[in-house]
Order: C-alpha cells, then structure tokens, then sequence
C-alpha cells in the first residue's frame, strides 16, 4: 500500500534518503553492519514466505478459513456462542484500548484501569467474594492457577486437590491443572459424580484433611444446576481445605452466590460474556477471599490518589508478581487477557442486570423446553439427569452417538458427543427457529 | 459514577416465557426453585448512548500505539496492522473449540500454516501454538523439557539457570515448573559470563534460559559455545522470544543451538497488546523434543486429500505434557498473526528487523543520556545516572511520549530501556530524543513533582497498596 | 506538518509491469504518451503507522454525539446505533449500481421495503429514496410540484410559500427550482399567520412549504385548514421532515394532508451525521403526485415470484422527472435507516418520539432562560435576552457540552434553538441545564472571551473569510 | 438489549421512575398529554413494523442483501469497485467523525476541519486550481452545480449549457443536469464526440457566443482518453464559456492537469478513493478558479487564527450558503458528503502519491493488456476506440451484446452492455487471476 516501501516492511516509514541521514548518524555504510552476529550463526537462507499486498492477504485468509463449515452449533461444555452486541466491538476497537500496553504508567492509562477495576466490581457483586484479579487465560489456567494458591495458604501440609470424576470434568482442565501442579507436591484426585452433579455422600468419603483443594462447578459441564453447593463448601470447610467454584457471569447472574454457599475461589471462563466463539480463546475469571490477597495471582487495579489528591485507579500490590518478585511470585502470568476483560465488562453493562438475570432464566427455560421436545422423539430420551438444566442437557440416543451427531452435522448441526449413547445439546445463542429445524433433524436422522 | 440497579429474583411459575429474544419481556422471575438461585443481583444499568459515551470517555485517556511512540523496552510495541482485526473478525473464524475435524478445516489449515511459518522463522522443527501468552509459553518450555529429561531417565535434574537480566517471567516460570532457579551474573560487556555459566551448569542443570538479543539488545555472540556448554552437560538451551524482532531473517534461534524457544506475537508479529492481553506464545522445538509438545497439534493427514485439498487433524504427541488451555489457546490472536507474516513475507520480515535495529542505534546516538554497551540491536539500555530512573519516565508523560522501561535490567543503574521498533519515522525518533534530552537537564524536584500535563498526576503506589480497594464495593464500604 | 512528495511521471517504454499488484514495483513511468499525462504530483508520502496517529489525533479534536449531549435544535442529533455500521458494512452490500436487476435483488428488495416503510410512518403512497440529502429531497418535492402543474397546465404557477421562520434549504431549494420565494410571517402564537396565509395564496402558488410542529417546536394546529386553503387555490402542500422526530407514531404528513415530504434519515431514523454527511433524503407523495417521481424506483414484480420469493424491479414512473442522482442516492445510508427502523417497530419508534418530546420540555422547564411560546413537541427555542446568542453558544462549550442552535428562527430574540431528542438521560438533561443556568448570570466580557477551555480558542470568522486560505497550498504561498 | 426499556426504542434511556419525576416537573399526567395535535389529524392506527433484537435485525439485513448474488465486476463507468486500505475504515468508522455534525462550532471541531482542509488541498495539487469545495453528493450534482455556477459567473446572457452527446456522457448525469438547470433559462444541448472522445470539428462548429459553459470528461465514460483537451478549453474559452472537466483522483493522478488544459471547473466523483462500490452512492468532486470563488455551492474549509493567534481551522464564506443567503445561495445544498470526503482523504493519504499513480498507471497497462487479450478471441474485437483507454474500454462482440453480458453473468462475471454488439469492461479493483477467468469465461460464452 505504502507506495516507496513496497518491498520491505509496509508499517516501517523510512525513505531511502531518511535510511541514508541515519546510518551516516550511527556511522554505518548499511543496515547489515549493525547486526553483530558471528557467521557462524547468521542465517542466510529463506523463509520461503511471500509477501502480499493487504488485499491479498486478506483475501488468503478468508480463503483458508472458508473452509469452516458453517453449522449452527449447539455446543458448550464451557465454551459459548452468546450473541455479542455491536457495541462490544466498535468499543473494544478503539485503537487506544486495543494498542496500549500494561498500565505499568496509570497517569496515562486511567480510561483502561477504570475500565478494569469495573471489571472487577462485576466479578466482586457476581461471586460475593471480595477481590477479583484482571483476569488469568481462562478456566483452565485459572483451576490451576486457584490450585497453587490453595497450595501456599494452605497452614498444613496437605497435598490432595480434589476434583470430579471424568464425566463432570472436561480432560482439558484436568490436564492443564495437572501440569500447574507438575512442579509442587499437590496430587490431582478424584471424588464420584452422581446423575450429573456431585455424589455427596463419595465427596465425604474422599474428603481427608490432607485435601488443600475441592473442586466443583454450577452448572456442572453436563449442564445440570448443582444442588448440594453448600454442603460441598461445609464439608471443605470441616476439612480445612478450599473450596474453589467453577462457574461464569452468565450463570452466576442467577445461581446460587458463591459467597453464600462457601466458595473461598471462584474460577471459569468470563468471555462467555464479550466473545463469540472463538475455537476456546477465553478469559480466565479468578475471585477469592480478601484473607488471600496477597497470594492472588495475576494484576489487580486498585484506587488511590492522584498528587493533588484525586482519585485515580493504578495496578496495585504488584510485588505479587513475576516482573518484581521473579521465581517467588505468586504465578508467572505477565500478558494476561486484558482486552477480553473489557469486552466483558462492556458486554455485562450492555445487558446490565435484569438483562444478565434474564439472559440466564431464558438458558433455564428454553434447555428445559428443548430437553421436552427431542425427549417426544422415539429412541430419544432427555435429559438424561434428573437435574434442573442451565443452557445444556445431554440426551440418550439408542443408536451410537457417534453416528448421530455425524448425520446432524450433515443437516447443519454440531452437537457434543459425550458417551456411546449420549450427546450433549446447548441452546446458548441459538435462536429459536434453528432450535426448530434442529428438533426436526433429530427426528429425521433417528428415524 | 454508578447508578446500581437491583434485580430482586424470585421463583416465578416455571414457565418462564417462551425463550424467544423478541418477545420484549425480561424475565427476572426464574423457572428455577428459589433454594438454586441468588437473591438479587446489582448493577449498573445503562442505555446504549450512555454506555457509548462511558466507554469512549475511558479510552480517550489511554495512550495507545496510535498515540505516539512507545519505546518501550523489551515489549516491541509495533503498529498493529489495522486490517488484521478485519481478518480475525471474520463470522468464519467463530467456531467453537468442540466441533468436529472435518467441519472446521479452514481453521486446522490456518493453524498448521501458522506452525509452519513460526518453524521456518524461528529454525525449529515443530511448534505449538497453544500457550496464550509469553509467560505460558515458556511455562510449557520449562515443563517439555522437564518431561524430556524424566523420559530420559534423567528426572533428577532439578536446576533452571536464568541471567540474572532475564525477564521476571523466566524465574517464575521455572519455579512454577518446580525447578530451583540459579542466577546468572553478566559479564563486564554486558552479556553471559562464560566462567560463571562454566561453574553454574552441572548434572542438575535442565536449562539454561536465554534471550538473544539480550535485553541490553547484546547479541550473545558465543552463542555457538555457550550452546555446546549447556549440551555438553546435558542441558536444554531454551531461548526467550521476546527480542526476536532483532533478529528476522538474519539468525534463528534453532541455528544458534537452541532446542526450545517461545515466541511472542503481541511483539514480533505484530498482534495487539490490548493493555495487557491477549498474547499468544507458540512455542517451537527440536525434532527431540516434538514428542513432548502439549496436545493437540494439527497435521496434515497421511492419507491424502479431499477434492484436491489437503486435509488436516489434530494430534497427541507421542509424549505429550498434556495441555496448557483449556483448548487452543488465543485463536483470534493468531489469526492476526498468520496475517501479518502472510503479509510481509521474507522481505517484509527482514526489513522490520533492519529498521528496528537502524531506529535503535539512531536513537542511541541522539540522546544525551549514557548509554553503555554496545553495538545494539534493537533495542538499548541508557543510564539516568544521578536521575531517579522512574522519575524520568513521569517527566517524558509531560513531553507527550511514552517513556522507555524503567529500572531494569538492574545491571544498568537507573535503566531507562528503550526500543523505539520499526515503526518510527526519524522524524518522530528526533521528537522522541528530544524529550529525552529535555529531561536530562532537568532538577530532581522537577522531575519527581512530574507529570504535570497529564490527566492524572504522579499517583501514590505505596498508598493505594497499603490499603487495597479493587471494586467499587469497596470504594462504597469506605464512605 | 506536510512532507511533501513529488512524484516525476515519464513516459517509460509503455510495458509498464505486469498489471500485478503484489509485484512491490511502483510504476511513475506511464505507458502513456508524454502529452496525456501530468508531469509530476506533489502529495504528503507517510506510512500507515503515521497516518493512523495523524487521524487519530484529528478525531481527538472532535466532539460527537459519543462524547456528550448535542441538543442542536432542528438536527436531532440522535445516538447512531453502532450495529447499523455493521450491516452497511456487509460484502453483499457492496455492488455496482450497473448490476442486472436479477443479481442485485437483495439491493432491490432492501430499498424496496424502506420505500414501504417510510411511506407507512409518513402515510404517503409512493417513495423515492434517490435524494442523497434533505435539501435534495425538498428540491426534488419542487421540481416533482412544478412537473405536476405543469402536467396539469399550470405551469404558470411561480411562486412557493415558506415561513420566515423555516429552513434555509426550503428558500433555496423553491429558488434553485425557479420559483419565487414568498415569506410566510408568524402569528403571535408562533405558528402559520392564517390570515397572512390567506394573502400569500393565489392562482400562482405552486406550493406551501410547512414543517410541522415547527422549528419552535410548536405544532400547527390549524394544519387540517391550512391544507384546505391551499388545496383549494390549486397548490400543494410541502412537508419537510426535519421534525418528524416529534411526531412518530402520532401524526403523519400524509394524514394531515401534506402531498409531498421529505425524509432526514440522518435525523429521524439515527443515521449519522458524519461530520456534514452523507445524509439521505428520500421523498414521499400522495399518489397524484407518484407519477413525477424521479427514476428510477423500485416495485415487486407483477408477475409474480422466484422459488417462492418476490422478485423487484426498477421502474420509471410514467412522468417522472428524471433523475437528481447520478444513480440511486446514499445507498450505504439508506441501509442504516432501514435496520434503524426494523430494529425499533412501532413501538419503538413511538417511545422515540415520546421521549425526545418529554425531554425538551423537560429541559425548557428546567432552564432560567426565558422559552417564549409553547406547548413544545421536540424542541424549544429559548431566548438569551440581552446576551448573544452565539456568545452563549461558545460559553456553553467550556462547560463541556455541545451548544444549540443559536440565532435561528429570527422570531425569536437571540435564540437558542434546543433539541436534546429522546436519548438523553434524566442525568443528562439535568447537567445540560446545568449548564445553560451557569451561562445565564454571566456577563458581557466573559461570554464575548469564550470559549478558554476548548483545544481552539475563539476562532476570527470575519478574517478568515476576507483572506480565504483553503488550501496547504495557499499557505505556503503566503509564506 | 437494554433491559427494562424492551418494549420501547432501545436508544432511550428513562427508567419508569425518571419518567415519572420528568414528567411530574412538567407538569402532565402522561407522555401523550405533551403532544398537542388536534384529534382531526391524530395518528391511532399502526406502521405494523414489528419491533426485533439488534442480532434478528442483523440477520434480517443479512438475509435480505444475501439475494444480492456474488459476481466479478467488471463494471466501471462512473463507479469503480477500487480495493480499500482497512485503515481507512477503522479510521472513518472512529465516533467522532462519524457522529459529529457540520462544524458550526470550529473549536470544537478543529480535527474534522483539518482533515476537509487536507481533501481540499488534495484535489488543489489534483486539479491545479485554486479552490475545492469539501463535497457535494456526487459528479451527476456536481455537474448541475457547475451549470448553475456557470449561469451566475456569466456576464452575458447566454443559456446554452454544451455536454457530449449520449454516448459519452451517461443518461443519469444529463437527467440531473436538466434537473438542476430547470428553474433557470438555460437548456442542455449536444456537440458530437468520434471515436469515443470529442469531435473537436463538430464542437467547434456547435459552440457559439451563446454557449455559458461546455462539459467533457477525461477519461471519457467508455473509457478512452480524451486527447484534445487543451483545445477543447481554448474553444470555450475563445466563445467565453467556462470549461468544466469530468474526472476523478485516480484519473487525475495521471492524466493532464486540468488548469494544464484551461479547465475553469472540475468535477467528478472522488468516492473512487475511499468507497467500495455502493450501488453509486459517491462524492461530488468539485473545484474551480479562485475568480468563481465567491460563487462556489457548498461548504469551504479555511485557516484563520483564534483568539490567541494561533492557526485554526473553521468553515468559510458561508454567507454563499442556504443558511444566510436564503434564496439568494450559491446552492441549496446543506448536509454533502463529508465523511466520504474524509474517507476519500484517507484512502489518497495511504496511497501516497507514488502509489496513485502507481494506481493510475496500472489502470492503463492492465486495460490495454485485457483488451489485447479478448481481442484475441475469435468473435470479439478490443478496444472499439483507436485510443489510449483508462481502466476500462469498449469490446464490439459479434453475438447480441446482452446475450453475452447474461451469459457472463452466469459464470460469475458482470459487464455492461453499451450498444447492441458492445460492451465496455473496466479492470478497477479486479485481481489478475479473475482478469484470466475472465477471459476463459469470455472464449466460452463466444463459442
């Protein structure tokens, strides 16, 4: 585009005349003079990448990605397809939220602080609990991340992190939780699931005072509404180990408070509000107890005076982390996801609150009336849990799930396959007359 | 500031509404027994036009990329292309992370190109694109090379060696990884010290973390040796993509010895920081260390292709560490930098290197601070001296620039840390030295009262942290 | 400020490349004969990144309605719904006004039903969107009235009606159509002078220009009989749609016995403004008047449709005027009104009205100034009194808000012509006031030295106009 | 979206208590109360248009335009389909350009004035003449504008307005013309063109002392470069009519420069930077000599200093517009086209310009290199026009032209059919491997 600069960088401004000032500047008869690289180590090959003007870039793009087939997915299991406003976009889109850095100046950064530290008050009314960081990668790192704090406050020198079984526990999270643990004495371990939520009675008999951690999350992955949240926190409690919830804004908008049922964390993933799916790209939500400040991973936006004592928002208490306190910091996150935060916290104030209670009752609502609808259809039958749903329900199939869910994405929709027999259907963001359309694919393709 | 609204949620008849978005009703009565909900819930609650106005009132007081230069150290804060916020807002790049293989086949191809590009780039055999961010990446660095040695049967090794003017990150991703972290002390040029790395490395060493450049922007020119040092005990040579900008085209990590490295896309390629987030950190390897790669991976398949094209799969590596995220890590995010190394391609890359390094040493001449070491790559180390380093940064807000990093590395006294990146006419690097150059003669006084032009002035960290307030709720406590 | 690059066009050997545009060669040789060419251009040559601070800090110089309240009287400066960029924005939406009818009938279909929309709000038979502003639209009202008499014999007619106190586009576009302009006076009321109407009507009226309620924001009851007087001296009567905003959902033109009107989809249906366009002006007429229309426009195929969806067509109407476009008016903008529209329903577009009517009177009422007239609908127009009106306006900017209309309609001392419309907030109006009461106790000097805390100071229109410099070009000759 | 205002526009913001505490202040029961319309004309039925989300009036809009079907343009004449740079977009779509108002109030408006003042300056340098206007709604208006002008600025008392006959001024633009020239004495009369541009023998012996303005396009609408123009402005000039020259940036960039050539007025559409094709939504180009200042239509940008000396920008002259002048105004027009102005800056500002007449060169070479290569297929002669050609130029087919054009059409590609075996094809903003499929396309349907 930048007619002089064709064949070098297109976002680099030099002219050959400014090229020349500046290397007579520095004393240098070229440019590959300034690098100090011993031959031996100089690359002199090619990446075989050829440039393209922007048109055409973007044109390879849509080209490789037009690949996506495009089907209405009536998927979840932690990652959501809820419409976005507009206003979402052409907000977060202004170059100066988009382009800046890390607030490490406040005196020029108070518009994002701000729009943190508003962030963190959605997190704070939606858990109860106290303190909210500005964000970790998403659910996944934000279960490990709640594991290697219950590690460090934790008096005793307890080792078990308890989660569920498999069922109710996508192996991502497991597996990412197993390697944040890799480097400390914790040990992933099991307690038993039943009908779609926790098995009470197994939980107790799991439960030991060598447990730091439970793990539990409302709904549970297979979209049922825990019923037992508070019990779950009493028998933590009584073990003096955290308890540490899983959930997310949506859901949290009409469920139970976490406060009021015990959790010391709240973890999940945030963008379920701010982001259309994104093949998993997230946003990690960490809330906890004003007991574990000090030990919070990740950024925090604080209030504080300006010189002529005005109010004004900065990163606060940041001798947690990395860049200060190195290997004692109390995580490695630097880069976090900033940007999401802030299409959260617009998207939360776009729906405001009875828009957010809302948008969750109709997820109640319109699962349950889905679940009624395909369980009418012979060699169906859902949901499968006695459970009150939120957004999803799985379904038993007679035939292999395997080959239903492979017939319904030749009609046009993507669902979960979650056992032999089971699939997993979520009405987030699906509008009503795909759910249609769907109900009369279920029925052709177990005919 | 906040006008709450309470939503009282009650336990309505269970019908609940018919579900449909249009109906212009809000249901605050929930289908649900009152025991599995909350009571209320208060927030906020604006229309459009004053939501508009909130947020467009915040972002005009940010300092953005945009805004002027940024040179900030060791962060390469590039102009983020415009055009590649187009590409990743494609509909067709919304896909969810559970659909099946063949369904999303745009986005294994793109992911795999990816891949490609980052190998051919960074000289390494096969990469991950799954850590979201730096830190992450050098996280599943220290963990492949952790799983590696214990497949070896060398589990033992329980030493992460780290320069002591490494990024904070590095120490705490080692610690994270379970690895006691050893320092190590430059030497008097300013780079590693090859008798102190002699005594430092030993049968317990599992890495040694290098950033090259360093981030005096020292090329580490025994590169060669020191790679053959940390082999010869046994050791991994992980390199710190941060300053890979310095270097496009003209060296690669894989050729200089190293055996895993991360890059950062939110600075060499180019994708937007977003005030903090989100990054992306694919991480690159060796042919040995392939099998230990966080899972999945995409490939393209063995056997064959449909209509012509090639199809792809994701894949566990035979030793997988298992995963990082929760599923593929920042998508949109690399997307955007597919797109910007589609766009430049080998000349375009080069020249980004060649002009970040021309604006550096240019740079380094025109201020008047000190400036010690040398030659530069892309970025320089100036001293404040008898200046309080971060006072100097407050002092350049006033003059309408972005300061450089402060205060580190420490081998610096008073670091003022500067890379200016490609992207700075010299016009704009003489308006930068200039700001510079106006501080250097200015009084401590002057400089510790600053900034005085901005919208805030200089705040009290100490205070704010003394007595933490992260919510309004808090705020409303107080009063 | 401009680096100016000169460009030496040659003649070069005539092969000229390849025609590629990814070659990274730049052609300044033409293959065209020396003669056919210029010999140089001379233009400022700068680099994405510095383009995009350069325009980002000219927006920073800006005021719009995402910055505060704009209570412009008369220009309904209402929010634009950020999601009508989107659909306008669509690839589909970008075609070529050659395009066959049969590929284009998206495009088709899409104006046709903004066609049936507006006609349904404005109660009109036939609509044109061809007018690509209001002032366009009133001059197409004037040629399609001129087209009709003329048709009917009565091309005689030379003289159009229009009140004192209305727009200047309504004198201008009656003169640009050849008329006569005869000036309407008000009553004591405010409102049309029924007896002055009387005397201004004759064989020769082609037409009456009214907007109702009018720019003081009254409406005119008398209009069922102002309509009789001048249909029964053979004139039509002109509504212009400034003011529809007050009315949605209430009254409509058509109803009132307007035979013609115009449509500012830039004000009532929340397009923007874009800093002084593109607007739209769609014209709407009673079905004796459809025939004049312009062509073409756009119908639903007789006979009859394809795979069970209608198929459009564009037509040109049996005596139309012919066209006052070069193709089909502001197409882009015309996509944002309909999505506006469809968006809101009746309902919506009723509340609209609702609340920009409670608004301004709201807001008369809390202001000290003096508000002559009334019951207001939309809007008022306050009186300064013994202060200028432009003074205040100025004065009003350093309290952080965007002023009103000032100094129009003359009917009204130093007026201050005030339309908040509906999307303002209690809050907002109340800080608005605000600042209309701290305005009214200044004195003289204060109000003639504003504003002092704008980016520009008071700005010397009497000099700038008598030494026009309108171009880079003609400063550097001064210099 | 926003919660509690569902039923009503959802760009308002009253809460029922603010509208109960506002209209209490005012004094009135209900909100209809305030409206003061007698019953005779009161509106009591409905629009019947259904109220929907922002998302359903997303896919509404969508599914409507979906109709439109995707083809290759080839299309040109008058509107042109060029690539435009993504900056442009992201930097127009910024909100305070886009929802700001005219300036009236230029302390508040210092930024959009300079970026006007810039486009000003851009079509000075393009046109070589003094003065440019910031927009008028696109070259059809434009043209009727400088009919007018000419009609004011004559002293004598002709009214014969000269334009190229039919083939080479299009049906649209002369309809607007007789529009605009209605209300005066002036009428609209032909000269001959040859060979796709002015016959100069015909206009000579078709201009008189009577003739107040001629009007001739370069590049002329199929295509051909015009190559006489410097006589064509001394024969105006010797019968005392003003020359107004038809072009457009890209155009200008290259070819002759009107003041070169005597032109006393350009204009154009200058969208052909900055729009993508918009179904002929456009910029009305317009510039003129210094001596025609004070006669200018529309809105000019000035320097003038303010109050404490320093430069500042603000509107000008505007005692020529609507506004003050009334009926006496240089035209009626009042809200133009600024924003696409902006656009239109922008897209010229990322070019540079190297890179437009980079663009421009390549209109001629890529034409000429099409051209060429249709004329190689049997059946199909190219260019018609013995001349130099600019972006486009006109095919002589041996089958019925529309038969060729609905054939084309069904493989993908659109062309305009301008004679009964003729039809023109433009390369503006076609890539090359399209240009080729275009020409196998063409082998095809000619067989």
């Amino acid at each position: 585009m930048h007619g002089s600069h064709a064949t070098g960088s297109p976002y680099a401004p030099h002219t050959e005349e400014d090229r020349s000032t500046m290397l007579e500047a520095v004393d240098a008869d070229t440019v590959e003079d300034l690098f100090d690289i011993p031959d031996a180590v100089r690359f002199d090959g090619e990446f075989d990448i050829d440039p393209r003007t922007e048109r055409e870039t973007r044109r390879l793009v849509r080209s490789i990605l037009g690949r996506n087939d495009e089907v209405t997915e009536l998927l979840g299991r932690g990652h959501y397809g809820y419409y976005v406003p507009s206003l979402v976009d052409h907000l977060a889109d202004r170059s100066e939220f988009l382009t800046s850095y890390t607030q490490y100046q406040p005196e020029i950064s108070q518009g994002f602080l701000q729009a943190l530290f508003e962030y963190q008050s959605l997190l704070v009314e939606l858990t109860g609990l106290e303190v909210a960081n500005c964000s970790i990668y998403d659910a996944a790192t934000a279960l490990g991340e709640a594991a290697t704090l219950a590690d460090r406050v934790r008096a005793t020198t307890g080792h078990r992190v308890l989660v569920p079984e498999p069922t109710l526990l996508r192996e991502e999270r497991r597996s990412t939780l197993e390697n944040y643990v890799a480097g400390t004495d914790l040990a992933v371990e099991t307690f038993p699931v039943a009908d779609g939520t926790v098995d009470l009675a197994g939980l107790e008999e799991t439960i030991d005072e060598d447990v730091v951690m439970v793990y539990a999350e409302n709904p549970t992955v297979r979209g049922a509404v825990e019923e037992h949240l508070a019990e779950i926190g009493s028998l933590a409690e009584e073990h003096d180990a955290l308890f540490t919830l899983g959930s997310d804004p949506i859901a949290l908008s009409l469920l139970q408070r976490p406060a009021d049922v015990g959790a010391d964390v709240v973890i999940g993933d945030a963008s379920v509000l701010g982001l259309p799916t994104s093949y998993g790209m997230g946003l990690g939500l960490f809330a906890t107890r004003e007991d574990y400040l000090r030990q919070v991973p990740g950024r925090l936006v604080g209030v504080g005076e300006d010189a002529t004592d005005r109010r004004a928002f900065t990163l606060t208490l940041q001798t947690r982390e990395q860049h200060i306190r190195r290997e004692r910091a109390t995580s490695n996150i630097c880069t976090n996801q900033a940007w999401v935060a802030l299409r959260t916290a617009i998207h939360a104030a776009a729906l405001g609150p009875s828009g957010m209670v809302d948008l969750a009752n109709r997820g109640v609502t319109r699962a349950a009336t889905l679940a009624d609808r395909v369980d009418e259809i012979v060699g169906v039958q859902a949901p499968v849990h006695d459970r009150h749903h939120f957004r999803e329900f799985v379904a038993r199939v007679d035939q292999p799930a395997a080959a239903i869910a492979a017939d319904l994405e030749r009609l046009g929709f993507a669902v979960h396959v979650v056992g032999e027999h089971e699939i997993q259907i979520c009405v987030a963001g699906v509008p009503d007359e795909r759910l249609d359309r769907f109900v009369e694919a279920v029925e052709e393709v177990v005919r | 500031e906040k006008d709450l609204t309470r939503v009282e949620i009650g336990n309505g008849d269970g019908d609940g509404g018919d579900g449909s978005d249009a109906d212009g009703t809000i249901e605050t009565d929930s289908p649900l027994p009152d025991d599995l909900t909350r009571d209320s819930l208060e927030l906020p609650e604006l229309s459009e036009p004053e939501l508009a106005r909130h947020y467009t009132r915040l972002s005009q007081m940010i300092y953005g990329i945009d805004s002027g230069p940024y040179p900030l150290g060791s962060c390469t804060m590039k102009y983020n292309p415009k055009f590649t916020e187009d590409v990743a807002a494609l509909p067709s790049a919304a896909v969810h992370p559970d659909r099946s293989e063949a369904s999303v086949q745009g986005t294994l191809e793109l992911m795999y190109r990816l891949q490609d590009y980052l190998g051919r780039i960074g000289g390494m055999d096969a990469v991950t694109l799954q850590p979201p961010a730096g830190a992450a990446g050098e996280f599943v660095g220290i963990r492949v090379a952790a799983a590696y040695h214990e497949h070896n049967g060398e589990g033992g090794r329980d030493e992460v060696i780290v320069p002591e003017s490494a990024h904070g990150t590095n120490f705490a991703s080692a610690a994270l990884g379970g690895y006691d972290v050893v320092s190590l002390p430059s030497d008097e040029d300013g780079r590693v010290d090859l008798d102190a790395l002699e005594a430092a490395l030993s049968e317990d060493t599992a890495a040694l973390m290098l950033t090259n450049p360093n981030t005096l922007g020292l090329f580490e020119r025994d590169i060669a040796e020191i790679a053959e040092m940390v082999h010869d005990v046994g050791g991994l040579l992980y390199y710190d993509g941060a300053n890979l900008n310095a270097l496009l085209g003209r060296a690669r990590p894989g050729d200089m010895g190293f055996d895993v490295m991360h890059y950062n896309v939110h600075k060499t390629f180019a994708t937007p920081h977003g005030g903090g987030g989100p990054g992306a950190g694919p991480v690159g390897v060796v042919d040995d260390l392939a099998p230990f790669l966080p899972a999945p991976r995409v490939r393209e398949r063995a056997d064959g292709s449909k209509a012509n094209e090639p199809v792809y799969e994701l894949f566990e590596p035979d030793h997988t560490i298992g995963k990082v995220h929760g599923f593929h890590g920042n998508w949109l995010v690399l997307i955007k930098a597919f797109a910007y190394i589609a766009r430049l391609g080998d000349e375009g890359l080069a020249d980004a290197s060649a002009s970040a390094v021309l604006n550096a040493n240019y740079l380094a001449e025109r201020i008047e601070y000190d400036v010690p070491y040398g030659p530069f790559h892309h970025e320089f180390v100036a001293s404040a001296g008898e200046q309080d380093a971060a006072d100097v940064a407050k002092r350049m807000l006033d003059y309408g620039v972005h300061p450089p990093t402060t205060k580190w590395p420490e081998i610096v006294p008073e670091a003022l840390m500067t890379e200016p990146t490609e992207v700075e006419s010299k016009d704009t690097l003489d308006r930068l030295a200039a700001a510079f150059n106006a501080v250097v003669d200015e009084d401590g006084e002057t400089l510790a009262d600053a900034p005085e032009r901005t919208a805030a002035r200089r705040i009290d960290q100490t205070s704010a942290a003394r007595t933490p307030r992260l919510s309004w709720q808090a705020l409303d406590d107080e009063s």
